[in-house]
């Protein structure tokens, strides 16, 4: 079964390592994943805020091209382009007209049939299977699985079994051998889109956040959104004044951690490019049972 | 040959003020069939109905046609008179002339016409009228009621008091229902037991009443006054007639830790258990899921060994007990939505977010604090408790829209006891609306706010998070123009919403009677008919036909039990002869009904039996549809959804119907 | 206060929520259940539940008070509100309307007007070469935003962990996004 | 063919049917119905895409009732009125074993009406083509013209009543139209009275009737009775759903009802 | 006979809901034209469709067929058994040709005097704008005149 990929901006940028993470975890587990060719950016939150037919066109343009390229999947990791993308395919699906006016826009045929896995979906459908006889050594340490706005809700688009209380990126870590967290913040919001133009908001939320996780003997939090992970990390000058105490709790993407799990090298896996050093969590690997 | 009379009112001025009554009766005379015609001021008037008494007699006529007002007004008042004079009632028609002409229409000749066209078509109704007769049917003087609660109990007590057997069944050990479970009650502050537990008590008592505990009904067949009813009586593993209750047993049960259903799970009971002190039957069963004899077959055996009078049976089986009866009354009360439905609020995963039941067992005297408001966590007094009304009620995104009508009260009662044991406490209530009408309620809420300073906050809770030992209560106050407000809380209470048993559908389907799609049973009008069902003879009692609080809930039960004492007044029933009958016929015919048994499908009274027709040697020769005229209610459905006509409806049937339609057209506007 | 009366002819700003949005704006019961779990609460000038009553209400001077308020800019369209509304709100997709008409009275709130930069930045980089690339953006929202010094300590470390790159990514033909936007926007 | 007189010798023989219902060949002509008592009869019997009686309908029979254990060779449209009439609780007094060939060309065997829900419900038969276009021309006529097709055609309906001799639906003992109290459908044959009877037959039919096309094919009159029933079928079908003869729970729409039914075309 | 035509409509209408409003329209007087003529049923889940054939074929114009509202049915569901049995004869006279607009379907409730008149009063305009009903007598007319055609050529 092929699986399209569908990378997004951020995961050529300030998500690099997301990215490279995943690709990394892939390889060693004999997946190959399809780039959608000539794929364009979302929108994000900026098309949806000031435009709403450019919020579905955008999506959709990639979409038609993923069907011309004959993919029955995408895999779509960042969290902001996966809620892009299914909400416009949800759109196109529910309404002819707004179908046609799309495909007018484009003028490509479009059915939006493909389905769009989120970063769970596929760990879980394609790496779940082969997972034991990659992982090498224990995560062994206490994460708070953090994931935030747009892989939590609206649930009709992500599927998640718990909207409430998620435990899809739970179990990865324990696969990973890390000591998942019971935490109240899993789901909110850490600011997102206003990084930039609000970074006062951001570290007002992104400061709960960390407490929360933090104050419950968390040594690491883990993603799965490039937004959330820059926010988190990016901005920890800021949410640290927030605080107003130090914290250099290390933010990762969950295939950043499940790759550490299946032994591969740190350096490949990015964790070098993060603000706040990863190191501590690297050294937890393979370290004594807790 | 038909002799029919016509009887053409004047009504005063009512109708001959538009139509030319002379005229309608002169022409009506001359009507075939028609023997005599004449019109009268008043005809519904004593002279006017001895008018027409008269004419009967002198005439020797067959049936009459009384050209007056609406058959709704005042076809009772002419039948009566037609048989006064000697004719079956039923040979008597109204031709309503007054609200469906002379009021309708200005006087012209078009009115006359129309009046006389009407007494027309009823004149040809009556020549295919046929004698009929009010149909009897026994009834057995025995009332089952299904559910323990208070609702059954007072049921059941009116019914037994008004002289009448009561057969009661209750599925739990023990009656008393919920009810049994609250710790004080609205608005007076009484304690729920102290005023339960007597009438529990005479229920088993009572002369008429017989008691089947930790018993189901298991199917319901027959019609009002004659219901044959399955009971499924549960193995109690106990013999009630040599158990004296000493209790022994459960003391010495070694199987400990099952959640107790009486303590809404806070705390925990024994495998061979009494459900509380006060039970009723005071004698205990074994629940065999939980029982290690049955468990790990044959394994303990000590209540047997400890049982001073030998009354544990493990071989006992479930038995099905057989009976008549004439009236159900159905009071099989309802649910609440626990803790674990509400995601924002953690799934129930924090022992101190607990729904009201819990509360009520907390607040007890015989709950598992002793009535001492501690929390299940660590049995720490709180010092805050935050109330949320509204939990899952009037949420259409949770599947219930309606209001459970009970929790504002129940709420403010709760945030009451709460202060009233914890002066220094605080307790914060979250509310959408307060609905508190109902005598001396409003007050009752106003004394929560105003003398326990219970701190009422309008809005919702958005989400509930637990942060070192508090519970963060994240909800708004909209009357601080939208203010968010976090409360930390020790023990939080959700109001939650008051839902259907979850074997209601089940129960429904037995005893064939319908219910909404929150499954609440339906009464069979929502205003005129409140405690009657679909299904003649059966009646409701209580929160199974929606959410209600224990004055409404006695007084639909001994509205009911009024209900079946009514039904039980007479040795039979008599009911309208307008009924559907199927054909019959000498052999080898029998009858045209084919068997298709569509006619089954579409009643909405379950009316239509199966009857099988044999012969002398007692071969099958055919199905045929047989109409239970006990449960017919005359609506005609089956007799157009009948493709031979083999079903027809008595005072509506096809020849009168047909005959109306070719007396009224085939003729030339005059 | 005027009333409805005024609005005879034109649509009141409800009837164009409802007309461009999915929504039944009379849904809504005042619980305030989106306010208090709203994670942008504390910022808002108006609160998600006042919104909503005030477009209820249909009052003429609600309308200008919602289309020149923050908080249509601050959503962050986290759905918070939306996934826990009794009454099933989509309150996030009113707000892109809301935004969407703001700009078009052309009332745009002056504290928001960084936001609405930083999206119009975004949505031109995309217009020019179909991709965003972050580097690119940040110059173009500081020019925009003359806050040139924000974040400037970030950026050269985010370059050298390859965070951001120099050369920008582009479609294979940017013109066929240009054309996108071009019959989009008219 | 061998196969078929084969296991049907085999069926008399060892009594599993006392009575065989077939198709045996008329000279060159098309096959006609026949009755097999004794096994050594069973080499009559033939079964080809010509074969398109009913068959079902004989099963209301006094004679064969009488011989309860019946064997019926039958085409899918058949059994399909097998199973609508069991759903009907009719034919509750035979023991009933099926015939058939599959479109592989193989001899099936059915014995129990689970197998022969099973067998139709893999097979169910589409509306014939040639009955779809007509329906589609007559459906896309003006309403004078429709009018005006059926009048020319109803004019010369002789009310010989052999559509309804011939259909399978129509079990009743007594039909309508021999009611005289009241006398509910002309007994003359004129176009109105047709009308009445048709519309009659037509309403009765509906949700019921299982496409076989049997009365327009015996009419002797040439009339294409049949679209009636299959327009009926095909709209209630559509706005209801269920198919005729497709479960032997039955499912009869015109005798239930969902409160959201359509209704607006009710003021 | 009044030059202008005056069409003959028959009603069909339930015991418990229209012919209970009929009867409020005339204790509140509300005058309607005079072409109706009410024949009274318990239900509408008992109106035959046999009846209103039979009445078109013995000269009547128009036909109402009314009853509760969805859910007012005093049996409960008499009137959605009646709602799909109109839908379908309905569909089955149009697919035969029939002028089905002669037909009207309505709910009107026993609190509904008005609608009951404005019905009565819509329905009567209605069909004697389409004329008097003519297509069923034509039927035998027609046959009658071919019997003839066949005479004279013999």
């Amino acid at each position: 079964m092929r699986i399209g990929y569908y990378p997004g901006c951020s995961l050529q940028g300030s998500g690099k390592e997301y990215s490279d993470s995943l690709f990394a975890v892939a390889e060693k587990c004999g997946i190959v994943l399809e780039e959608i060719n000539d794929w364009n950016c979302c929108g994000a939150s900026a098309a949806h805020a000031l435009n709403h037919d450019l919020s579905v066109a955008l999506p959709a343009r990639t979409l038609a091209l993923a069907e011309k390229q004959g993919l029955e999947q995408i895999l779509v990791p960042c969290a902001a382009c996966f809620g892009r993308l299914a909400n416009a395919q949800q759109e196109l699906v529910s309404s002819e007209p707004m179908r046609e006016k799309i495909s007018d826009y484009l003028d490509m045929p479009i059915k939006g049939s493909a389905r769009i896995l989120t970063v769970f979906e596929f760990l879980q459908e394609h790496i779940f299977p082969v997972a034991d006889q990659h992982i090498v050594n224990k995560l062994n340490h206490k994460t708070a699985c953090y994931y935030g706005c747009l892989l939590s809700r609206p649930k009709e688009l992500t599927r998640l079994e718990h909207p409430e209380d998620p435990m899809e990126m739970d179990k990865v870590m324990e696969m990973a051998g890390a000591i998942p967290i019971d935490w109240a913040f899993k789901t909110e919001c850490c600011g997102a889109g206003l990084s930039v133009s609000r970074t006062d908001i951001v570290a007002k939320l992104s400061a709960k956040i960390v407490e929360d996780a933090v104050s419950r003997g968390a040594e690491s939090i883990v993603v799965a959104c490039p937004m959330c992970q820059m926010n988190l990390d990016l901005r920890r000058p800021e949410i640290n004044r927030q605080m107003d105490k130090k914290s250099d709790i290390p933010v990762m993407f969950v295939t950043q951690a499940l790759g550490l799990s299946m032994g591969i090298s740190a350096d490949k896996l990015g964790l070098n490019s993060h603000f706040v050093s990863t190191g501590k969590v690297v050294s937890c690997v393979g370290r004594k049972e807790l | 040959m038909a002799r029919i009379g016509v009887f053409i009112c004047h009504c005063g001025e009512n109708i001959s003020a538009t139509v030319d009554v002379d005229k309608v009766a002169r022409l009506a005379g001359k009507l075939s069939g028609v023997a005599y015609s004449v019109d009268y001021k008043y005809m519904c008037s004593d002279p006017g109905q001895t008018l027409i008494v008269d004419a009967i007699k002198e005439h020797k006529l067959t049936g009459i046609v009384v050209g007056a007002c609406s058959p709704r007004m005042h076809e009772g008042t002419f039948r009566k008179a037609a048989e006064k004079a000697g004719i079956n009632p039923y040979f008597c028609e109204m031709a309503n002339i007054r609200e469906h002409c002379s009021w309708v229409h200005p006087k012209s000749d078009e009115t006359t016409r129309k009046a006389l066209d009407i007494v027309r078509t009823m004149v040809e109704k009556v020549k295919n009228d046929t004698a009929l007769y009010p149909i009897k049917v026994p009834i057995t003087k025995t009332a089952l009621v299904i559910g323990g609660g208070i609702a059954g109990i007072q049921a059941a007590l009116d019914i037994a008091n008004a002289g009448h057997q009561v057969i009661m069944v209750e599925k739990s050990p023990s009656i008393g229902g919920h009810m049994s479970q609250l710790s004080e009650t609205f608005p007076t502050l009484d304690c729920s037991q102290c005023i339960l537990t007597p009438r529990m008590v005479e229920v088993a008592q009572h002369p008429n009443i017989t008691l089947h505990t930790f018993a189901t009904v298991e199917d319901v067949s027959g019609f009002i006054g004659n219901f044959d009813v399955n009971i499924r009586l549960k193995a109690k593993s106990v013999d009630f007639e040599k158990c004296t209750g000493c209790g022994s047993c459960w003391q010495k049960c070694p199987s400990k830790k099952i959640p107790d259903e009486f303590n809404a799970g806070m705390s925990f009971r024994t495998a061979i258990y009494t459900p509380f002190p006060q039970a009723v039957p005071n004698k205990p069963v074994i629940d065999r899921a939980n029982c290690t004899w049955f468990t790990k077959d044959g394994k303990c055996g000590v209540c047997a060994k400890i049982c001073p009078t030998g009354a544990i049976d493990y071989t006992k089986e479930d038995e099905i007990l057989n009976i008549k009866v004439g009236a159900i009354v159905t009071a099989t009360g309802f649910d609440i939505k626990h803790s674990d439905f509400f995601p924002e609020y953690g799934y129930g995963k924090h022992p101190d977010i607990i729904d009201g039941l819990q509360f009520e067992r907390l607040a007890s005297a015989s709950g598992p604090t002793g009535g001492e408001i501690r929390r299940p966590s660590d049995g720490k007094i709180p010092e805050t408790v935050v109330f949320l009304a509204c939990a899952g009620s009037r949420d259409k995104a949770k599947g219930i829209e309606y209001c459970s009508k009970i929790c504002c009260m129940y709420t403010a009662k709760h945030a009451m006891l709460y202060k009233h044991k914890n002066h220094h406490g605080k307790a914060h209530v979250f509310y959408m609306d307060i609905r508190s009408a109902g005598k001396s309620y409003d007050e009752f809420v106003r004394r929560a706010i105003e003398e326990d300073d219970v701190n009422y906050i309008r809005g919702r809770v958005s989400k509930i998070y637990e942060k070192n030992g508090k519970l963060m209560v994240v909800g708004v106050d909209t009357l601080l123009g939208a203010k968010p407000v976090t409360i930390e809380a020790d023990l939080v209470v959700l109001a939650t919403a008051v839902v259907a048993n979850e074997d209601a559908e089940s129960v429904a389907q037995k005893l064939h009677i319908s219910y909404d799609k929150h499954k609440f049973f339906a009464e069979a009008h929502p205003k005129l008919k409140p405690v009657e069902t679909n299904t003649a003879g059966i009646t409701l009692a209580g929160a199974c036909q929606s959410a209600k609080d224990i004055p409404e809930t006695v007084a639909q039960a001994s509205a009911a039990a009024a209900k079946t004492i009514i039904l039980f007044s007479g040795n039979e029933l008599t009911r309208e002869p307008v009924v559907a009958i199927v054909n019959r016929s000498a052999a080898p015919v029998f009858t045209t009904c084919t068997g298709c048994f569509l006619c089954q499908e579409v009643c909405p009274y379950q009316a239509i039996e199966r009857e099988e027709i044999r012969d002398r040697a007692g071969n099958l020769l055919m199905n045929a549809a047989k109409v239970n005229a006990g449960l017919c209610q005359g609506c005609g459905t089956c007799v157009a959804m009948c493709r031979n006509k083999s079903i027809d409806l008595q005072g509506f049937s096809n020849q009168q119907m047909l005959s109306e339609v070719m007396g009224l057209l085939n003729v030339p506007f005059e | 206060m005027e009333n409805t009366q005024a609005h005879s002819g034109e649509l009141t700003l409800k009837q164009m929520v409802e007309h461009a949005v999915d929504v039944e704006i009379q849904t809504c019961y005042q619980c305030g259940k989106c306010t208090a779990g709203c994670p942008l609460n504390e910022e808002m000038d108006l609160m998600p539940n006042q919104i909503l009553r005030m477009l209820q209400a249909e009052y003429p001077d609600y309308e200008k008070e919602i289309l020149t308020s923050t908080s249509i800019w601050l959503c962050l369209a986290c759905d918070t509100c939306y996934s826990r509304c009794p009454q099933e709100v989509k309150l996030p997709n009113i707000m892109d309307f809301l935004r969407q008409e703001s700009i078009r009275r052309n009332l745009v709130n002056p504290k928001a007007k960084n936001i609405l930069r930083f999206h119009r930045a975004f949505l031109d980089e995309v217009e020019r070469n179909g991709k965003l690339n972050e580097l690119g953006l940040t110059i173009d929202y500081k020019l925009r935003s003359m806050d040139l010094f924000q974040d400037l300590q970030n950026a050269p470390s985010m370059l050298f962990k390859g965070k951001l790159s120099i050369i920008p990514h582009k479609v294979q033909n940017p013109s066929e996004i240009k054309k996108l936007f071009k019959k989009i926007n008219g | 063919m061998k196969q078929l007189q084969d296991k049907a010798a085999e069926l008399l023989e060892n009594g599993t049917v006392n009575l065989l219902i077939g198709f045996s060949e008329d000279l060159g002509k098309r096959p006609v119905p026949c009755f097999i008592e004794k096994a050594e009869e069973a080499n009559i019997l033939v079964f080809n895409q010509e074969c398109k009686n009913n068959l079902s309908v004989y099963l209301h029979k006094k004679e064969v009732k009488d011989a309860v254990k019946i064997g019926l060779v039958a085409n899918i449209a058949t059994l399909r009125s097998v199973m609508q009439l069991l759903s009907e609780n009719q034919l509750w007094s035979l023991t009933l074993t099926y015939l058939t060939v599959n479109t592989a060309g193989e001899l099936v065997v059915l014995s129990s009406a689970e197998e022969l829900e099973a067998y139709v419900q893999a097979n169910f038969p589409t509306c014939r083509p040639e009955d779809k276009e007509m329906l589609d021309k007559l459906n896309a006529m003006t309403r004078q013209e429709r009018w005006a097709f059926w009048k020319d055609q109803l004019s010369e309906c002789v009310k010989c009543y052999a559509c309804r001799a011939v259909c399978p639906m129509c079990y009743c003992t007594v039909c309508t139209t021999e009611c005289n109290q009241p006398q509910w459908i002309k007994t003359s044959a004129d176009t109105s009275g047709n009308f009445e009877y048709h519309t009659m037959r037509a309403m009765h039919l509906g949700g019921r009737c299982i496409n076989c096309g049997e009365c327009g094919r015996i009419c002797p009159a040439g009339i294409p009775v049949h679209l009636l029933t299959a327009q009926m079928n095909q709209e209630i079908e559509q706005e209801f759903g269920g198919k005729t003869g497709w479960s032997l729970k039955g499912g009869y729409a015109m005798n239930s009802f969902k409160p959201g039914d359509k209704e607006n075309f009710i003021k | 006979m009044a030059e202008t035509f005056e069409p003959k409509i028959v009603a069909f209408v339930c015991n418990w809901c229209t012919y209970a409003g009929a009867d409020l329209a005339g204790t509140s007087r509300t005058k309607y034209e005079t072409n109706v003529r009410i024949i009274r049923f318990p239900c509408t889940g008992r109106i035959d469709f046999m009846l209103l054939i039979k009445a078109f074929q013995n000269g009547a114009d128009g036909i109402i067929v009314s009853g509760c509202h969805p859910n007012d049915c005093h049996y409960t569901s008499g009137n959605f058994h009646a709602r799909r049995r109109w839908m379908v004869f309905k569909s089955m006279l149009e697919f035969m040709g029939f002028p089905t607009e002669r037909i009207t379907f309505s709910w009107v409730s026993a609190a509904e005097g008005k609608k009951w008149a404005d019905l009565v009063n819509e329905t009567t305009d209605s069909v004697r704008a389409l004329g008097s009903f003519t297509d069923y007598k034509n039927l035998d007319f027609s046959q009658f005149n071919q019997m003839d055609h066949e005479a004279i050529a013999r």
